[in-house]
């Protein structure tokens, strides 16, 4: 090991955080470009799903919560593009790896939403399966990328708050309702689990990104501790978990659940979920349909440049 | 002064801007850059904020038990009092901005005047609302300008959408009977009082897009009156059919 | 025979009528030219004729009073039952001929297969739509290979179309547990063999029309179980509206 | 008057009928072209605000019959352009005219149709004012406008029949739809009244037509004729017809009715009504979007006649 990757590793250790203009392994760079701009990605493409229901919200509260809280969405991919501009790449060139599908988002985002009650299990389940994620995060080792993500997670506890609370009020209303709210439940389950990766025996990367504390947990971990804290609150709403072999482990203290079927979710990744497709098309549709006016911008600031200048 | 003529009128502008927040919001995801998807949000959200408190007065001052819900989600399309402007098209973001800014030019004056109404729940709504207006609009009036004085392809939408949307400026601008005796009750503003700041506003920022409106374009209008285009039905379709569906529940 | 597995069936027939002639009806008055919204309007008409009898067969066996307009217009969307293809977006004319060229390669020969049911109520649908089926599908076809083996736009926008679409035709042509039994049965044809079918229709015709099937594309699926893409529920909620804003009417 | 033209007027005084290939004076032709190619325009244009409806018809069979009185105004429009192609113009010609805004179509279809009860208000009004037109023009000098006339009129009276059945429907409904039945009545009766043109003293062209026979009736004979069986229709369904003036006048034998505005027609002719843009607008957008499906079909049809030459 190199001198100055000793010292880097050792700030690490001693949880120094390392920050933009601090030397930095390639491997330590490379790893957090992927893993912040993926981060930033999920943010954009995570929009659709949810707006989706925007114009279909049953009351102008629901809307102005839902609006709100998609447009936080934007707002964390665009600090966390910000945070992965500090590492060297351009928000044009993460854009570019977003829409060319050489970069990845989370998977989740590939299933469609079918009922309002969809947009409640999401809130409650995926942004709840998201915190789990990004709590540990804040205490990464990369300054901009723990803070954007201190930021982050102070909203999305909020999110999954109103997206229990959706749930809530299915599991309190009539009889469709609350067989809305488990239809969701059913369907969402899965997938969130699958959003915490693959199981530890198959996980790639891992321990160097440990090493390097930008992982801090291991997958199989925060699975658990998201069953764990899920369960029951699944029984409050009266929902059923969908899985047969989900019981209560006395000696273990944890709930043991069914083995997940990880070929759907590698389906999903390689582009092959139910709506892979029609997310890229639809960012792919925004990104060229918005051309005119991003480059209209640009000439208007150019024009005020040499107007400027010729006013000198 | 007549409930009646208030109820009608805190309908026109919370219909105006549940309308408008509908369509706006639309872009949620897929605006043409990232900061434009956080901005319509946000105009949407300040819409949808207002429609409520202007609905929910208008459904107090009928007095038969409605509330804003209940006027925004079970109203039929010949009961909605928004301007016909607000109900068009989406279109190309250049619609969708040049839409707004001839909305927002007239709203913040209006806001303003209504801030000083002698009816005070008016008052009230205006007084919270009109610096959120100002903000909108001075930013739907910076992008047109700079969209209008920016490259060739950018000023042509921009002009095409000022030639479409133009003729549906006066229905904002001009007062009818309720508008004229509330006016005259000091409940609202002169809406003539209105159109010439209106004027001021626009003409100058058209004149410094290079933009020109169209000439002798007649005025299309009776959204006041619930004599709407096409395109409402469509709107109100998407947004109440889930109240619609499950009648009855809570959300 | 089982009445769940036979009421299943015709919702998914009449589903998939249902949302193709709602899908292919909004062409009215907007076709490419005036032969062809004459021709539309007569698959939206044929397409509706259709979902109204296999309607009425599902709310027979279902038994709780529904009929074919109870079920068009007031279920949601997770209990429709039709095919992912037939709800596709309608997209430019050429997506809307292949998607319907997909349709009608298969609908063919399953009405022609059901003709023969010993399920009399079936048979006897099947038997009056099986002829103007076979019309749609010959002119399907043949505009799919004109436009194919046309100029290059054509070309190119029929590649696309086939590329867009090609994934959701393996769900029409794969049986699952239900369509397996009512085979077993003798209620409905083989799938495997309506597949065989289509193939022996469809790879000639693409072939002369110059176009080519993508490869590998996985097939997407679950409409027959009510997993359906997020375009039907914009589709229904339009068509539905005015039934479930005037809840109880007669029309 | 020179012989031939002597000759015409006389087959046109003993009700023989003009076939394409006679001899037929410039004005004649001119005259039955603008007149023709104008029907089959407001046919064509005449689709969009009904079919507005289609996709949110209330049953199966109210959305069955509207497409099928849909695609029956397609089907006049062809016979009717038929009728003008024997005149010497293509049909290709004839759309040019439409969509340069320099032919005209029928103001009525420059109103908005707004809620369902206007589907019934077209059917009954609309296409109840039409066939009043319509009707004598089966008697009209020219041959191929006459025929087509005839199987035209016969559909027309079908689709009155079945827009009053949505009346009535709506009459004896809830008090809604009452209401939506007496609102639509309240829109259409002045537009449909202005559709037999302007009162007879205002309008041009008309002594030369009647001649020709390709005017049968004055403006204000029809209009007359219209409310008369009108207003006991209004009667039977319990709607009041939105004029204050109108009663029977037992002198006359026929009823009364107050001044129109003409000044809303002429603005509507101008193209400044409630949806001239719209309409035109959409039949541009149809036009130029179909323009490659047009041109595939010719070059599939050259290449198979270059296949066919190269084979021979």
């Amino acid at each position: 090991m190199a001198p100055e990757e000793r010292a880097f590793q050792q700030k690490i250790d001693a949880d120094v955080k390392i920050e933009p203009k601090d030397w930095m392994p390639e491997g330590y760079r490379k790893t957090l470009i992927r893993q912040i701009s993926q981060h930033a990605h999920s943010e954009i493409v995570g929009q659709l799903p949810e707006g989706n229901w925007i114009t279909r919200a049953p009351t102008l509260e629901r809307k102005a919560i839902l609006l709100a809280k998609v447009q936080d969405e934007a707002g964390h991919g665009l600090y966390l593009y910000c945070a992965a501009e500090t590492l060297g790449i351009s928000r044009d060139q993460m854009t570019e790896q977003l829409l060319s599908g050489k970069a990845k988002y989370s998977s989740i985002f590939n299933y469609p939403t079918l009922t309002w009650a969809d947009i409640g299990a999401i809130g409650w389940l995926v942004d709840g399966a998201a915190i789990m994620n990004q709590v540990p995060l804040q205490r990464c080792s990369y300054g901009p990328y723990a803070r954007a993500m201190i930021r982050i997670c102070k909203e999305e506890s909020f999110h999954q708050r109103q997206g229990y609370d959706i749930m809530m009020k299915l599991c309190r209303g009539t009889p469709e309702q609350k067989e809305m709210a488990q239809d969701a439940l059913d369907r969402w389950w899965r997938p969130a689990l699958m959003m915490f990766g693959p199981p530890d025996d198959q996980s790639v990367h891992s321990a160097q990104s440990m090493a390097w504390k930008i992982k801090l947990n291991s997958n199989d971990e925060l699975r658990q501790k998201f069953v764990d804290q899920t369960v029951p609150q699944a029984e409050y709403l009266g929902l059923k978990i969908p899985d047969p072999d989900l019981k209560w482990n006395e000696a273990r203290g944890h709930y043991d659940f069914g083995e997940l079927d990880w070929s759907e979710f590698y389906e999903v990744i390689k582009g092959n979920g139910p709506c892979n497709r029609e997310r890229m098309e639809a960012r792919r549709k925004a990104w060229e349909d918005g051309a005119w006016f991003r480059e209209g911008l640009m000439a208007h600031a150019r024009k005020k440049e040499a107007r400027r200048m010729a006013a000198e | 002064m007549s409930d009646a003529a208030l109820e009608e009128f805190a309908l026109r502008m919370g219909d105006n801007c549940l309308i408008l927040g509908q369509r706006v919001s639309a872009w949620c995801g897929y605006a043409p850059a990232l900061e434009e998807d956080i901005a319509m949000a946000n105009v949407a959200l300040d819409l949808i904020g207002q429609a409520k408190l202007w609905l929910a007065l208008a459904g107090a001052l009928e007095g038969k038990g409605r509330d804003a819900d209940a006027l925004a989600f079970l109203r039929d399309a010949r009961a909605f009092r928004n301007c016909l402007l607000v109900e068009q098209p989406n279109g190309d973001y250049g619609q969708t901005l040049m839409r707004q800014f001839l909305f927002d030019a007239w709203h913040v004056p209006m806001l303003e005047g209504l801030a000083a109404s002698r009816e005070e729940r008016v008052a009230a709504i205006a007084a919270k609302t009109a610096k959120e207006a100002a903000y909108h609009r001075d930013r739907s009036a910076d992008l047109v300008i700079r969209l209008g004085d920016g490259g060739e392809e950018s000023r042509r939408r921009m002009q095409t959408a000022l030639d479409l949307l133009w003729p549906f400026a006066g229905e904002l601008l001009a007062a009818d009977e309720t508008e004229a005796r509330l006016a005259g009750e000091g409940v609202i503003p002169d809406l003539a009082d209105i159109a010439k700041k209106w004027t001021a506003f626009v003409e100058p920022a058209l004149e410094e897009a290079t933009l020109v409106p169209p000439k002798d374009a007649p005025v299309r209008k009776g959204g006041k009156q619930g004599l709407h285009t096409e395109a409402l039905g469509y709107v109100l379709a998407e947004m109440q059919w889930l109240q619609r569906a499950y009648p009855g529940a809570t959300w």
